[in-house]
């Protein structure tokens, strides 16, 4: 089977710093992938790198056989990539409707017409049934700016989809949810992506999580790939459970300090 | 070589005027996020309040040395009420509003200012030409320049001085710093932001003040003298990068620098010349030399 | 299923007869200031639509001259009277230099926006402040209009070339109200909000700018020859910063929630101008500065925030009605 | 912003928006309301004046002559002006006056409102040129008396509007005063091997330096020119222009910076000795010579755009204008001033001489007149008696430090046939060709 996606010795560099180096990846249509590591493992720099938001200092990208190294963001979610965002990136002064619309309206690359506006009735039904694969359809009408954190993340992801990419990359999708809410949601969250057949890769923190809907999983050390394989066997990693599940754990018990912490790096 | 060093003087004396009257202004953009326009009416209000009080100073007959110190002073009363008045009585109520709305408010203001600077002085000039001429003229290559021109390069550096030690070296200072970098991380933190914005405001109005006080004695002071400084003032605070106390420095000398070599190498295009310079810098560093660091979106 | 209309441009058709019928019930004078407003009313246009996008242009004038200056130039070395003609030439100056500085301006975005365009606005300033040839800040004057070889004199003329400028300008802001309808206006209101979402599904930030930069200048432009035709005079003072800055004043007091509000806006800082002068010939700043002061204070979202919350009161809102609202 | 902060202001905001509402919907009705011709007083002439109340140019331009006319309506209302003029009123009636300022975008709409809703009888201000060329054009549209008392371009009736009808300028226009300062420097035997400028990048300041420079290569053809600078208007800081003017060693500077400009130079010049090495013409310098005092050095040369204030020849009537200002205002009239009082006397004599208000009758009168004013004699005798030309002078400033007073000496005066282009020519042309025609004593 030919991957979806492969990257090849990916490497970014922040002027001395090395943000990430040998990355090689590849990942299976449909298939769903699991990423953990510590903060600034260079997971949602591999991420950035892929979807063009940060040009890769080295290496080549390969989607589909073919190289988007370099490409700007926008021709790469064309060709059917698309993200979520660790802090949900929306419009936050409007409602959640709105948000829908205006995103499938600009997914769908709806031509210019003068005499009919671009967004009508058909276009609202659509965006509340892809609100309700989620879930959160009774939120439609509240604004973003009001809404509690895992809402605002399921909105984030649901507006990745709209373009109905086939291959997802979820930043954290669950931090920001309780914790006895996880399973639920990605339960919620895999099921609707499966159903579409898109390939997901996932930055996690939780291993529980990783076990239950990751059959894949990667594990990112400073900014390299340390294991990758069958989840079981790279949770069992010896490196892993000393380099980054240690760190995880550590990291669970001092929460507040680590996202400031985590902040500087990319 | 004598224009070249006129230009270097020029250059430097125009620096410190635009320096001067630039620097509240980032100070207040960076801390509180408010463009101010009213920023010119601060100027305007120091600018009347120094020749104003030199005026009467001078009347006594009494020596001119004083009016060193009445420049200061009428700078701060300036400054002080003025600024406290805009930002107890207005600004406060308006906190949280869009930068873009702010403004217009800071513009509303303004004209308000303006206007009762009319009302205050009435629409005659006022000199106060003493104390530029009190201590003389030193000649440099040839060329006599006033020393209360380097008097006033002189106040420049002691301000930038005095502005980079306090946000460096002190805890409000450092605290401020943390205000300016980050808002939310500040609030957090325990800072009462609501005092740091009014005593931002008032310095940064006292600021304004200060250049208009010290600029009275050089020129003739006339009601719109506020309005010529706004759009020169953001030019600077924008080349040098907004907020950022050493970008306005290196604005100042930039646009000052150049400003003098137009006047004496192509005359013609003074006219522009800042705005020539805006374009250029922009154009090669989008966000100013030192922008702000934006913090990590994603 | 769609209507052709939406209220605004149902609004808007209808204004074009109560405009006409103006001319005869108020007395000129007031008339004259609604034909110069709806000419500055158009730069404001501009600067609302691409406020939509979060941009403030502080150098509208710019285009507002380019259009002033080309029906002026036009008239003077050419010999060409025809409104027509001269509009089409003052959209194209505009299109074409717009295009062009377009490719630099459309990488910047809040105050390095403003300023830079201010920065353009100013360096036509100074250039057109040291051509004397062309009057320097003195400008020079413009014929009388004609259209397509009807030349009408006196009130006729005046009244003709009233109805010209209602026309063109109501057909504009109705274009524009669709350009807002379009897919490009949701994308400016997605930069606004977030720009980065925005690259993220899939389209270009930087285009959608820059279209909306044309357009803008194109609709100020046109808003130039209709008030330069008005006023039979053109100077450099319409790209001076304090020409634009009115014009963003106008647009952040009038509101952008609807096409109408800088139209109407305009209009009303100008007649309220015209009486705080009567009122107090010296200090009508200070009174039109506390008025906007208190409109801000009281209408934090514009003067068409009074309109938009006496409909909301009395129905839900649709979908497309909040995106007009916001 | 939290949203609870929000919704517990909003009934706030509410109750306001209805006050805005109410307050917007009665705004509107007043306008409506206004659009009702308001009842003029009768028996009396209401004048509408147009100065900068705002702005640069208020506090040396507008406002003084704004003062003028407060005090010059006053007297002639009560017929206080002394003779010939002390009749009261306009042939009788009094004058209701109503000041805008012309600081303002929409000049031509003022303009019609002025006319239309406050049925003025006659329009007299205007002091930049560029409100002139704007103005001139609608006054004949609009079919009203419109006097421009100040505003110096040529063009208005050489090219804007060429047959008058409704417009007359009861100033000269600005060439005189640059012709004149180039020959007061040959009639007074200065040095002018050669000379610099330093004039605003505008308009009036490129104007002034073209017609300086072009009658200085008539009168001396040897002179050189040594600099040309162009700061910005309202500049305020001269430093790097004035070192570019002393490292260029000239004999002559010419400024016709004005107000606040002209005396920021005159400031920041002295002090660095620019005045002792080269004389200084400043063609508006009247203005200031009061106020600045021992700071303004003996030697400048002073203009006042005619020959006003300081300048103005020995009568009653510059006695009593002088003295009454300085009465009601605390200093005296500057060229502004006596541009008003001469603009305002014109109207009184054409209506006297008329003995009516009527429209037509004053410009029946007006054209071609001749009259007194503080400045001495007025003759509208350029297009078609709608243009007034004027003699000028110039005089050289000296300070008595014993007095604190500041007066000016050597002044001689200059017909106008001598300092300006016979009807018919331009300007520039009527220099180049070494002033043809003119007729100097």
């Amino acid at each position: 089977m030919t991957p979806i996606l492969e990257t090849r010795n990916l490497e970014r560099t922040f002027g001395a710093v090395v943000a990430a180096r040998d990355i090689n990846i590849r990942i299976g249509a449909g298939e769903i992938l699991g990423v953990i590591g510590s903060n600034g493992a260079g997971k949602t720099t591999f991420v950035n790198m892929v979807t063009g938001y940060l040009p890769p200092s080295a290496g080549e990208i390969l989607y589909r056989g073919s190289s988007i190294t370099g490409k700007p963001t926008r021709e790469i979610m064309r060709l059917g990539i698309c993200r979520s965002f660790q802090i949900p990136q929306l419009f936050p002064e409007m409602d959640v409707l709105d948000n829908m619309l205006i995103a499938l309206t600009i997914a769908s690359r709806v031509k210019p017409a003068l005499l009919t506006p671009a967004i009508d009735a058909g276009r609202e039904e659509e965006a509340l049934s892809l609100l309700a694969r989620f879930g959160i359809e009774r939120y439609a009408h509240q604004e973003i700016a009001t809404l509690p954190q895992g809402v605002r993340k399921l909105v984030d992801i649901a507006m990745a989809t709209v373009s109905d990419p086939d291959l997802l990359f979820l930043d954290e999708p669950t931090s920001g949810v309780s914790a006895d809410e996880k399973m639920d949601f990605m339960k919620t969250l895999i099921n609707a992506l499966k159903a579409n057949d898109t390939a997901v890769l996932f930055i996690e923190h939780d291993m529980e999580i990783i076990e239950a809907f990751s059959p894949r999983c990667v594990a990112f050390y400073e900014g390299t790939i340390l294991a990758d394989g069958p989840t079981r066997e790279v949770l069992e990693n010896r490196k892993v459970r000393e380099f980054v599940i240690g760190s995880e754990f550590h990291r669970k018990t001092d929460k507040q300090a680590a996202p400031a912490a985590g902040n500087g790096a990319a | 070589m004598l224009t070249a060093v006129a230009i270097a003087v020029d250059g430097l004396g125009f620096a410190a005027w635009l320096f001067l009257s630039s620097v509240g202004l980032t100070l207040v953009y960076g801390v509180m996020r408010i463009l101010n326009i009213a920023h010119g009416g601060f100027y305007a209000l120091g600018a009347y309040t120094s020749a104003w009080a030199i005026g009467l100073y001078t009347q006594t007959g009494s020596t001119i040395a004083l009016t060193y110190l009445i420049i200061p002073l009428a700078a701060l009363a300036a400054g002080l009420v003025s600024g406290l008045l805009v930002e107890r009585g207005i600004l406060r109520f308006m906190y949280g509003r869009d930068e873009v709305l702010m403004v217009l408010v800071t513009y509303a203001i303004f004209l308000v200012l303006e206007d009762a600077t009319k009302l205050i002085w009435g629409t005659d000039s006022y000199v106060s030409y003493q104390p530029a001429y009190w201590l003389g003229t030193i000649d440099v290559f040839g060329l006599p320049y006033t020393v209360y021109k380097f008097l006033i390069v002189g106040v420049a550096i002691l301000v930038g001085a005095a502005l980079y030690f306090a946000l460096n070296h002190t805890r409000t200072g450092k605290l401020l710093l943390v205000v300016i970098e980050d808002r939310e991380v500040s609030s957090a933190l325990g800072i009462n932001v609501t005092l740091f914005f009014t005593v931002t405001f008032v310095i940064g109005a006292t600021l304004g003040a200060l250049g208009g006080a010290l600029t009275a004695p050089e020129i003739s002071v006339v009601p719109g003298i506020g309005a010529e400084i706004i759009v020169m003032a953001f030019a600077v605070i924008v080349i040098g990068g907004m907020g950022s106390i050493g970008g306005a420095m290196l604005g100042a000398l930039i646009v000052g620098f150049s400003r003098a070599a137009f006047v004496h190498l192509y005359p013609p295009a003074e006219l522009f010349s800042i705005y020539l310079v805006m374009a250029a810098v922009l154009t090669v560093k989008p966000y100013g030399l030192f922008a702000l660091s934006e913090s990590r979106k994603i | 299923m769609t209507k052709s209309f939406d209220k605004t441009e149902w609004g808007l058709l209808l204004a074009l007869p109560v405009l006409i019928c103006l001319t005869f019930l108020l007395p000129a004078w007031v008339v004259n200031y609604i034909q110069v407003s709806l000419g500055t009313g158009l730069v404001a246009l501009g600067v609302m639509i691409q406020m939509r996008a979060g941009l403030v242009s502080f150098g509208q004038g710019l285009y507002f001259c380019i259009g002033g200056y080309t029906a002026g130039l036009a008239g003077k070395f050419l010999g060409i009277s025809d409104l027509f003609v001269l509009l089409v030439m003052g959209l194209l100056a505009s299109v074409v230099i717009a295009f062009l500085l377009g490719f630099l301006l459309r990488r910047y975005r809040e105050i390095f926006f403003a300023m830079l365009s201010l920065a353009v606005s100013m360096i036509l300033f100074g250039l057109l402040s040291s051509t004397e040839e062309l009057g320097s800040t003195d400008g020079f004057n413009l014929p009388q209009p004609t259209y397509l070889g009807w030349a009408p004199e006196g009130d006729l003329g005046e009244t003709v070339l009233y109805v010209v400028t209602c026309v063109v300008t109501l057909g504009l802001a109705l274009g524009l109200n669709r350009v807002l309808r379009s897919p490009l206006g949701y994308i400016n209101e997605a930069i606004r909000e977030n720009e980065l979402r925005v690259e993220y599904l899939g389209t270009s930030a930087h285009r959608a700018v820059h279209i909306t930069y044309v357009i803008a200048a194109a609709v100020s432009a046109a808003g130039g020859v209709l008030w330069a035709m008005a006023l039979g005079h053109v100077d450099p003072e319409m790209t001076n910063w304090t020409t634009s800055g009115q014009f963003v004043f106008v647009s952040i007091l009038a509101g952008t929630g609807n096409i109408a509000a800088p139209l109407i806006g305009t209009f009303l800082l100008e007649i309220v101008r015209v009486y705080a002068v009567e009122i107090s010939p010296n200090t009508w700043q200070m009174i039109l500065g506390t008025l906007m002061l208190l409109t801000i204070i009281f209408l934090p979202r514009g003067l068409w925030s009074l309109i938009a919350s006496a409909k909301r009161k009395t129905a839900a809102p649709k979908a497309s009605e909040i995106m007009e609202g916001n | 912003m939290a949203s609870g902060k929000q919704a517990a202001r909003s009934s706030a905001i509410r109750k306001s928006r209805h006050i805005l509402m109410t307050a917007t919907t009665l705004g509107l009705a007043s306008v409506l309301a206004a659009a009702a011709p308001a009842q003029a007083e009768e028996g009396s002439v209401k004048i509408g004046f147009v100065t900068f109340l705002s702005g640069g140019a208020a506090g040396p331009f507008g406002v003084p002559a704004r003062n003028a006319a407060e005090l010059m309506i006053e007297a002639i209302n009560a017929g206080s002006v002394p003779a010939p003029y002390a009749s009261t009123g306009l042939a009788g009636k009094s004058i209701d006056p109503i000041f805008v300022d012309e600081n303002s975008k929409q000049k031509n709409a003022d303009y019609q409102k002025l006319v239309e809703k406050d049925e003025v009888d006659m329009v007299l201000g205007y002091i930049s040129s560029s409100s002139c060329k704007a103005i001139a054009p609608e006054a004949e549209k609009a079919q009203k008396l419109t006097i421009l008392f100040d505003c110096g371009t040529p063009q208005i009736f050489e090219e804007i509007v060429t047959d008058p009808q409704y417009t007359f300028r009861t100033g000269a226009h600005a060439t005189m005063d640059n012709v004149a300062a180039a020959r007061y420097l040959a009639d007074t035997g200065a040095k002018t091997g050669s000379y610099a400028g330093i004039n605003q990048n505008y308009a009036f300041g490129q104007d002034s330096w073209r017609d300086f420079s072009a009658s200085m290569a008539q009168i001396d053809s040897n002179a050189k020119i040594a600099a040309e600078q162009f700061p910005k208007i309202y500049a305020g800081q001269y430093g790097s222009e004035i070192s570019a003017l002393l490292t260029s060693k000239p004999d002559v500077v010419h400024s016709s910076f004005w107000g606040g400009d002209m005396e920021a130079f005159v400031i920041q010049g002295s002090a660095r000795g620019i005045f002792e090495r080269a004389k200084v013409v400043l063609t508006t310098g009247e203005t200031a010579m009061h106020r600045l005092g021992a700071q303004m050095p003996d030697g400048t040369i002073i203009g006042a755009r005619g020959p006003h204030g300081d300048l103005a020849p020995e009568s009653e009537l510059n006695d009593w204008f002088r003295k009454a200002y300085y009465d009601r205002f605390g200093t005296l009239p500057t060229y502004p001033s006596y541009k008003m009082a001469q603009a305002l006397l014109g109207v009184k004599a054409a209506a006297d001489k008329a003995g009516s208000t009527d429209q037509d009758a004053v410009i029946g009168a007006l054209k071609g007149l001749e009259w007194e004013g503080p400045s001495g004699k007025v003759s509208m005798a350029l297009a078609n008696g709608h243009q007034a030309i004027q003699g000028t002078a110039y005089g050289t400033y000296e300070f008595d430090k014993e007095t604190g007073k500041a007066s000016l000496v050597d002044i001689v005066r200059y017909d106008a046939e001598c300092v300006n282009p016979p009807a018919g020519m331009n300007s520039i042309d009527w220099i180049n060709s070494g002033f043809e025609g003119a007729k100097c004593d």
